[in-house]
């Protein structure tokens, strides 16, 4: 039944909120400030589990259920993520299609259950969510097709595997094409500057966040964790193809693969506080880049 | 036998001028109707001994038209003394114009429906070309009168177009008879008789140029008599003048009579091998024929026109059938048979929406499935039928015609075929559809149909046609696999 | 012989351009009751030798009724009508002449395209009769009367007859009767109609018949 | 076999019943629905069988019609395709039963009951038909019979034209069909199917079978009359020809693929084209509709693209000799036949319920009905979810496995096969999120939020019949997704029919793919678990806190109105914006003006592309050049002698000469 380490999954559910507060920390170390400690998305989450809730009068079984499929969906992908040449606890042959439609799944009820508390707001981001995933998720797939396309392998895990530095030597283009357009899709999917700004509520330029506005208590908490499991897996995938340093020795690349999402994390910070937000309309024309580079990646 | 088929009617026809009381006239109409289809039903069993030294006999095709024709007018007849009950009024007020007309004497209109019959049974039986010639033209003065029984001037003239358009077009085909009996001459003056038997087992002597000539005047003589275009031009006209029986009749039985008259010279040169040049015509006017119903039919506003446009179209598939030869005769045949049905019926329930609606124009009718469930639904009927949708006859006779089409690589021929038949369809629809479905319109009362039979008889005919589309006798068959050899 | 014959079809011939080119109803009417008896002589002389009783009979009797009978009703369904005596063409007289013209022409090529094999007939005899058919259609189709029409209609049939006079002599008598019958009782039809035509618009323009049509 | 006659012989004696007993009270109804459920339990037995991998069974009758011949045969293809066709037909007896009162004394009810049985007997001779005669007969009785039931109101104008335009078009889409099958019996005379042989080009045959059963399955740009024809049916006739009708279509396409051989690549390319497009249109103008059941008769097309989608991948892998990707293919496609009969009967039933409780079919006028039709919403989000191709539902399954043969071929073909594969890949990527979207749409606007009318506030639950259809169906598309691996397994002799690769390397393909989808179904489960496990850890978390509740978040606006909310057009306006190249969408806009502006009108309204600029100038151009030759019937007599003298001189001069 399990096909590799739970290693992964173990560490994903553990460090998630940390690479959050990397970004963060880089982005008001970049400001001059001397920015929040590291394990504040850990207290907040927990003094999220322990407040009351407030619930819209319009909202019904739908708004509740969000969340809760939410990570569930979420958490059962981080089950096929690999993770610094560890394979992950499942693999079969088709599986990132699983993880995209899981994500898909979240997606789907976050969305219903911004509509159900018919704030016009959160309709609006409601929109642009599945406007923006909606174009996200060709990229994506013609990304991991690429992949697929130069392992000649159908599952994420031995996928990441057999990406190694020789790869790279001698499908250097062709990689680098499709990380680019993973990290666009990364950016895109977890709600970061260029596209997002997950620092603000209110503006009407919001997407992500405003659609979260009626949500408190255990319900945010879940889905505040969810969003940093979800950065998380992409993080994986991509430090996956970035990084792919398999020296055998476990503890090495287990800690090569850490650095790097730390890096990710701190590059990630960079963007952000060196970075405008795109207009709104443009995010299309960014989507539209990615799915070119990935077609392109396969194309060559 | 054969004569009693010709004298019955006849002379039916002659007494009906001079009975008074209309009961025992109608009486007399359906009695004799029964006692020809019963005589005709019995000639399959029977079959009956050639008269006058063989000019009068029945061939497997006399007997499927005679038959039809028959059948037809039985149904016909009841419809008609229904009819003539509504129709007793003195004066009527015509719905177009509002001016006030009379009929025609009853007497004199169904003396002529018998002669009318009389004359088509002779066409059907005769043997001899000129004998079949005077027996068509006996059907034209027969039915003028039929078109002029409401007293106005729109019939008049469709009468009078109808008289003078297709006397010329059979006096033309006169013309062709003479012109075969030259071509039967042969160089040491002595000749071949005129009958079709001795002219199909002499085929090969025939002088060609003389035939071919003979075969355009009979094509172009009886085609304007059948309604092919552009000859074709009477018969919207007539059909939608004359009370609905008569259009009935005309469009079921008499197209059929002067498809006939073309049949027997295409017998003629099948036999004689010449059947290339004489299918190449056929296929030309079926398919013109087609073209011009398409055009005609599409924005007809007027039903019984758009019906009539529809008659064209058929008789061009007939053409088209007989023109391709081999399986499509069959189909062609068999398509006779549907085309006549469905044709009758329609304009059976066609008169049942004139009696009710007041109006010819189809814009003007809608709900006839409200007003007039039986004849609203028949309408339906009749309209997916005539334009070749299964379950319905039509679609399997026009279905074998498009296989011979095609089976014999005349690719161009099936497509047009197709073309138009898609053409017609959707042109139909549109109208017919519009007619029988929605609301009616406020005014329109739901006119109670006295006369049962105005609505059972079109029933009955809806059923065959049914029946047709799903069981083809075998008795039928093996008939028309008869009549379809003689043409090759 | 054959001279009487190619006279008689010579006559018709002329018979023919009197009806085209004639602006008098009553003279068109003169005219083609000159062709039925033309027709009649014809009937007979083409037979020769070998008269037989009905071959003299039937001819005479087609003469009567086509020279006689059939005029006399025209004449007085134009009375009953009393309409202008005049023809009242659609095209002139001088392009009805033309016309005429070329009908001949083509009479001719078509005569010579095809030869008659019985030596009896002569040569003028497939385009004389060819010729006044083709003079009837003209007529009907260039003039407005509806009187007019039957005088085409006539034309056209005598054109038919004269044909199968010269050619069909094995015709058997009651298909020739059956003719003479239908042709009669066509005529007598279609002057009920004129009458009914005049009584219904008094006046026998087959103008005026243009109610039905699909014009758009 | 015979359980299937006798089912025909129950829904003909159902048809004739409910037009005899006509005006006997609810007579027709209980006839009438009664014929259609006892037949269909009789007949899904041995389809049941059959489907399973019994021996096929045929039953030959003579037949005097020409080339006719009474030719049943019940084969594994045929039999996959009966089952839903009973199932739903079943299930839309029931639900009409109940449904139709609505209309009881305003309409006559025996109709619907006459052609509902008629359709359902056609639908069945249609896959069992091995004739062509008998087969184009049942074909054109199931256009006629649905086209009755689509025009059941037919007191309103857009019905007729729907009914007309649906007419048109299954009748010239019958004329190709004519042409096919002529062209395949041209070889050795019968009409029978097991005579038939591709002797013309079998590439000219399959595009005549593409065309003609394609109008019926509505591959764009063949499907016009789709979405006119759905949304005026009754919902429990939309949920049949959605549904199953138009899959005869794919049933069709696939019964000729078996006459045709081994199947050449750019057939599939032509698929995957076709695929693409309608699922990608298809989509688009789902987004852009406002009408549910207009939405919902869109979203088939984008199905039935889906399955080309499929079919068109097999056809390459079979082409290029690669069976996994061939059979993989072909049961992802056929496997969505199943899964699409099953949400989408869900969806039109959903539908149904709540134009019966709003009397409004129009999107924007509804909202909040999922507190009021709490039966109706939790079964319609089901349906959207699995529409949606959102695990751990059956849509997903079917997706994954064509997925899963594209992948397989990007991986392994050459340039030559794996263009196609891409397209199908991101195809489906770009569908599936736009599919999502619209179904956030529909379900969010419809179920959520406030009531947007007072008709939406009076909303009301429809009653059991009503709603059981709806739960069985969601039961199913739960089931496959959980256990679609047993399906997938069991798809081996219907694969191996319709591919003609043989049985056991058809199974050990199919086990392999089951595989990936026996954990996807794993997936499903745990997924399941988990989330019930979330949702009760946080009403523990919650258990000893203050959980209050208050107005909705207005973000500080004071006094917002349900009129506010978000609606279905404006949610789908950022994509409508961004593919606006591919909707012309029509707006009208009366502006705001002036300092104290008057009420402002915004207008949105999206027409069929190819219904507006391709069929209706084309139809339209027709008839105009038709009326050109009106001038031929003058009504002058002289003139019309002088057509007959032109032609007879014509002719004369042509043939003697």
């Amino acid at each position: 039944m399990l096909s590799g380490s739970i290693l992964p999954l173990i560490l994903a559910v553990m460090l998630a909120p940390l690479m959050q507060a990397v970004i963060t920390r880089t982005k008001s170390v970049m400001a001059g400030r001397v920015g929040q400690p590291l394990l504040q998305p850990y207290w907040d989450l927990l003094k999220l589990l322990r407040k009351g809730a407030v619930y819209s009068n319009t909202t019904t079984w739908i708004f509740q259920m969000g969340p809760a499929v939410g990570l569930a969906s979420v958490i059962l992908a981080m089950a096929l993520v690999p993770f610094g040449g560890l394979s992950a606890p499942f693999a079969f042959s088709g599986d990132f299609v699983l993880i995209a439609y899981l994500m898909g799944l979240g997606r789907f009820f976050t969305v219903l259950a911004a509509l159900d508390t018919g704030s016009s707001f959160e309709g609006m981001g409601a929109s642009r969510e599945v406007t923006f995933s909606a174009l996200a998720e060709p990229a994506l797939f013609l990304g991991l097709a690429a992949l697929a396309r130069q392992t000649g392998l159908l599952s994420l895990s031995p996928v990441l595997a057999a990406i190694s530095t020789v790869t790279w030597m001698h499908a250097a283009p062709i990689l680098s094409l499709t990380l680019a357009g993973l990290i666009i899709v990364f950016l895109a999917e977890n709600a970061r500057i260029p596209v997002d700004d997950p620092t603000t509520h209110l503006e009407l330029t919001m997407i992500h966040e405003v659609m979260v506005l009626d949500h408190s208590g255990p319900d945010f908490a879940m889905i505040q964790y969810g969003a940093a499991l979800k950065m998380w897996l992409f993080a994986a995938i991509i430090i996956g193809v970035a990084a792919p340093w398999h020296l055998g020795n476990r503890l090495i690349d287990l800690g090569a693969a850490l650095g790097a999402m730390l890096v990710l994390g701190i590059a990630a910070g960079i963007i952000e506080s060196s970075m405008a937000r795109l207009r709104l309309l443009r995010v299309p024309q960014l989507l539209l880049v990615a799915i070119v580079l990935s077609a392109l990646a396969l194309a060559l | 036998m054969i004569v009693l088929l010709i004298i019955i009617p006849a002379s039916a026809g002659l007494a009906a001028f001079f009975i008074e009381s209309d009961r025992l006239r109608r009486i007399l109409l359906l009695a004799t109707a029964s006692a020809q289809t019963a005589l005709s039903l019995t000639t399959w069993i029977v079959s009956p001994a050639p008269a006058l030294g063989g000019w009068l006999a029945e061939d497997a095709l006399g007997r499927l038209i005679e038959t039809l024709t028959s059948v037809l007018f039985l149904a016909a007849s009841f419809y008609a003394v229904a009819y003539l009950r509504e129709e007793r009024r003195q004066t009527h007020s015509d719905f177009e114009e509002g001016f006030l007309f009379s009929n025609a004497r009853e007497a004199s209109f169904t003396a002529c429906l018998l002669f009318f019959l009389a004359a088509m049974t002779l066409v059907a039986v005769s043997q001899q070309l000129a004998l079949l010639w005077v027996a068509v033209e006996a059907t034209t003065l027969a039915s003028a009168p039929l078109i002029y029984f409401h007293r106005h001037h729109r019939s008049l003239e469709a009468t009078w177009k109808y008289l003078l358009i297709c006397s010329v077009g059979i006096a033309l085909a006169l013309l062709g008879i003479f012109f075969l009996a030259v071509a039967a001459t042969n160089p040491d003056g002595t000749t071949i008789p005129l009958t079709v038997q001795d002219l199909r087992s002499n085929a090969h002597h025939l002088n060609v140029p003389w035939f071919r000539a003979a075969f355009v005047l009979l094509l172009v003589g009886f085609g304007t008599k059948m309604g092919l275009a552009p000859f074709h031009t009477w018969l919207p006209d007539a059909h939608s003048e004359a009370p609905s029986v008569a259009s009935a009749l005309l469009s079921g039985a008499l197209l059929n009579c002067a498809f006939l008259g073309i049949l027997r010279a295409q017998e003629i040169s099948v036999a004689g091998g010449l059947a290339d040049f004489s299918d190449k015509l056929l296929l030309v006017f079926g398919l013109i024929s087609m073209g011009v119903a398409a055009a005609f039919i599409s924005g007809q506003t007027d039903y019984k026109r758009m019906l009539a446009y529809s008659s064209v179209e058929h008789m061009g598939i007939l053409a088209v059938g007989v023109g391709l030869g081999g399986a499509a005769v069959f189909g062609a045949v068999l398509h006779v048979i549907n085309h006549s049905l469905t044709k009758a019926m329609l304009f059976l329930v066609a008169g049942n929406f004139l009696a009710a609606y007041r109006t010819k124009n189809s814009a003007e009718v809608s709900g006839a499935l409200s007003v007039l469930p039986v004849s609203g639904v028949l309408w339906l009927v009749g309209l997916l039928a005539i334009t070749g949708s299964p379950p319905f006859g039509p679609f399997l006779s026009e279905f074998t015609i498009l296989k011979a089409a095609l089976d014999h690589g005349q690719i161009f021929v099936a497509v047009l075929y197709l073309v138009l038949l898609a053409i017609i369809m959707a042109a139909m629809a549109a109208p017919a559809l519009a007619m029988a479905q929605g609301t009616p319109a406020a005014d329109v009362k739901a006119a109670p149909q006295r006369g049962l039979a105005l609505s059972v008889v079109p029933a009955m005919l809806g059923i065959a046609v049914l029946v047709m589309g799903v069981y083809v006798p075998p008795v039928l068959t093996r008939a028309l696999r008869e009549a379809a050899h003689l043409l090759g | 012989m054959s001279q009487l014959i190619n006279s008689i079809l010579i006559l018709l011939v002329l018979t023919g351009f009197m009806l085209l080119s004639s602006s008098r109803l009553a003279a068109c009417i003169r005219a083609i009751a000159i062709q039925g008896v033309l027709l009649g002589i014809l009937a007979i002389a083409v037979q020769g030798r070998q008269l037989s009783m009905a071959g003299v009979l039937l001819p005479l009797s087609s003469a009567m009724v086509k020279g006689f009978v059939l005029p006399w009703m025209l004449l007085r369904a134009m009375r009953e009508a009393d309409t202008v005596r005049e023809v009242e063409p659609l095209i002139s007289y001088n392009l009805s002449i033309i016309a005429g013209t070329a009908a001949l022409g083509l009479s001719l090529w078509l005569g010579h395209r095809l030869q008659l094999s019985s030596q009896l007939a002569s040569s003028l005899l497939v385009p004389a009769a060819f010729f006044t058919s083709l003079v009837g259609m003209i007529v009907i189709a260039s003039r407005r009367k509806a009187l007019t029409q039957v005088l085409g209609y006539l034309a056209l049939e005598n054109g038919v007859y004269a044909f199968g006079a010269a050619v069909a002599l094995r015709l058997p008598i009651l298909v020739e009767l059956g003719i003479l019958l239908d042709v009669f009782v066509g005529v007598f039809v279609m002057g009920i109609a004129i009458f009914h035509i005049s009584r219904e618009f008094n006046h026998i323009d087959a103008d005026k018949l243009q109610a039905l049509t699909d014009r758009l | 076999m015979t359980a299937l006659l006798i089912s025909l012989l129950l829904f003909g004696t159902g048809a004739a019943g409910s037009l005899i007993f006509a005006n006997r009270g609810r007579w027709p109804t209980f006839i009438g629905a009664g014929s259609v459920i006892v037949g269909s339990l009789f007949g899904i037995v041995p389809a049941l069988r059959v489907a399973l991998g019994a021996p096929p069974q045929s039953l030959r009758i003579a037949w005097d019609v020409p080339y006719g011949s009474l030719y049943f045969r019940l084969d594994a293809l045929s039999a996959f395709f009966l089952l839903p066709i009973f199932l739903i037909c079943a299930l839309a007896a029931l639900y009409g039963a109940q449904y139709l009162e609505a209309y009881r004394g305003r309409k006559a009810l025996a109709p619907p009951w006459f052609f509902l049985n008629v359709l359902t007997a056609s639908m069945v001779v249609v896959v069992l038909a091995h004739n062509a005669i008998l087969f184009l007969t049942a074909w054109e009785t199931m256009a006629l019979s649905s086209f009755f039931l689509v025009t059941f109101e037919d007191e309103k104008e857009s019905t007729r034209q729907a009914g007309w335009t649906y007419l048109v078009a299954s009748h010239i889409g019958t004329a190709f069909l004519l042409v096919l099958f002529v062209l395949l019996s041209k070889a050795n005379g019968s009409m029978d199917f097991d005579r038939f042989s591709a002797s013309a080009g079998a590439g000219l045959l399959f595009v005549l079978a593409l065309i003609g059963f394609g109008t019926k399955a509505g591959f764009v740009p063949l499907h016009v009359w789709l979405p006119e024809a759905h949304p005026a049916a009754p919902s429990h006739v939309s949920a049949v020809m959605s549904a199953v009708m138009i899959k005869t279509g794919i049933y069709g396409l696939l019964r000729i693929l078996t006459f045709l051989g081994p199947p050449q690549a750019w057939w599939g390319w032509t698929l995957c084209a076709i695929g693409l497009t309608s699922g990608v249109l298809g989509v688009l103008l789902a987004l852009a509709q406002h009408d549910l059941k207009r939405l919902l008769a869109y979203h088939s097309v984008e199905n039935i693209g889906i399955i080309a989608l499929g079919l068109g991948v097999g056809m390459v892998g079979l082409s290029a000799g690669a069976p996994f990707i061939a059979i993989a293919g072909f049961a992802g496609a056929l496997l969505h036949v199943l899964n699409h009969a099953l949400f989408k009967g869900l969806l039109f039933f959903g539908a149904g319920n709540v134009a019966h409780g709003t009397h409004t079919r129009e999107i924007d006028r509804m909202g909040g009905l999922l507190r009021r039709m709490p039966g109706t919403g939790a079964t319609f989000l089901i349906g959207a979810a699995a529409i949606s191709g959102l695990p751990p539902l059956n849509g997903f399954i079917s997706e994954f496995l064509i997925y899963l043969a594209s992948f397989k071929g990007a991986v392994s073909l050459g340039a030559s096969g794996n263009v196609p594969m891409l397209a199908a890949l991101s195809g489906l990527a770009l569908i599936g999120g736009l599919a999502a979207a619209c179904f956030a749409k529909a379900f969010g606007i419809v179920f959520l939020g406030h009531p947007r009318t007072e008709d939406a506030e009076g909303a009301h639950e429809a009653g059991l019949a009503m709603l059981a259809p709806g739960f069985i169906l969601a039961a199913g598309c739960i089931a496959i997704g959980l256990f679609g691996s047993a399906v997938v397994r069991s798809m081996a002799p219907l694969i191996s029919t319709v591919t003609g690769l043989s049985l056991i390397p058809v199974g050990q393909n199919l086990a392999e793919a089951s595989n990936s989808v026996a954990r996807v179904g794993y997936f499903g489960a745990v997924l399941i678990g988990l989330a019930t496990l979330l949702s009760l850890a946080r009403r523990i978390a919650l258990s000893p806190r203050r959980v209050a509740t208050a107005e909705t978040w207005g973000c500080g606006y004071a006094s917002p109105s349900p009129r506010m909310q978000y609606t279905g057009a404006s949610f789908a306006q950022p994509l409508t914006e961004i593919f606006a190249a591919f909707l012309q969408t029509h707006q009208s806009f009366t502006g705001l003006e002036e300092f104290f502006p008057q009420a402002a009108e915004f207008h949105t309204h999206t027409d069929d592309p190819y219904q507006s600029y391709v069929f209706r100038p084309l139809f339209r151009g027709i008839s105009r050049g038709m009326t050109y030759l009106r001038p031929l019937q003058q009504g002058k007599v002289q003139l019309y002698v002088l057509y007959i003298a032109i032609t007879l001189l014509a002719l004369l001069l042509w043939q003697i000469s």
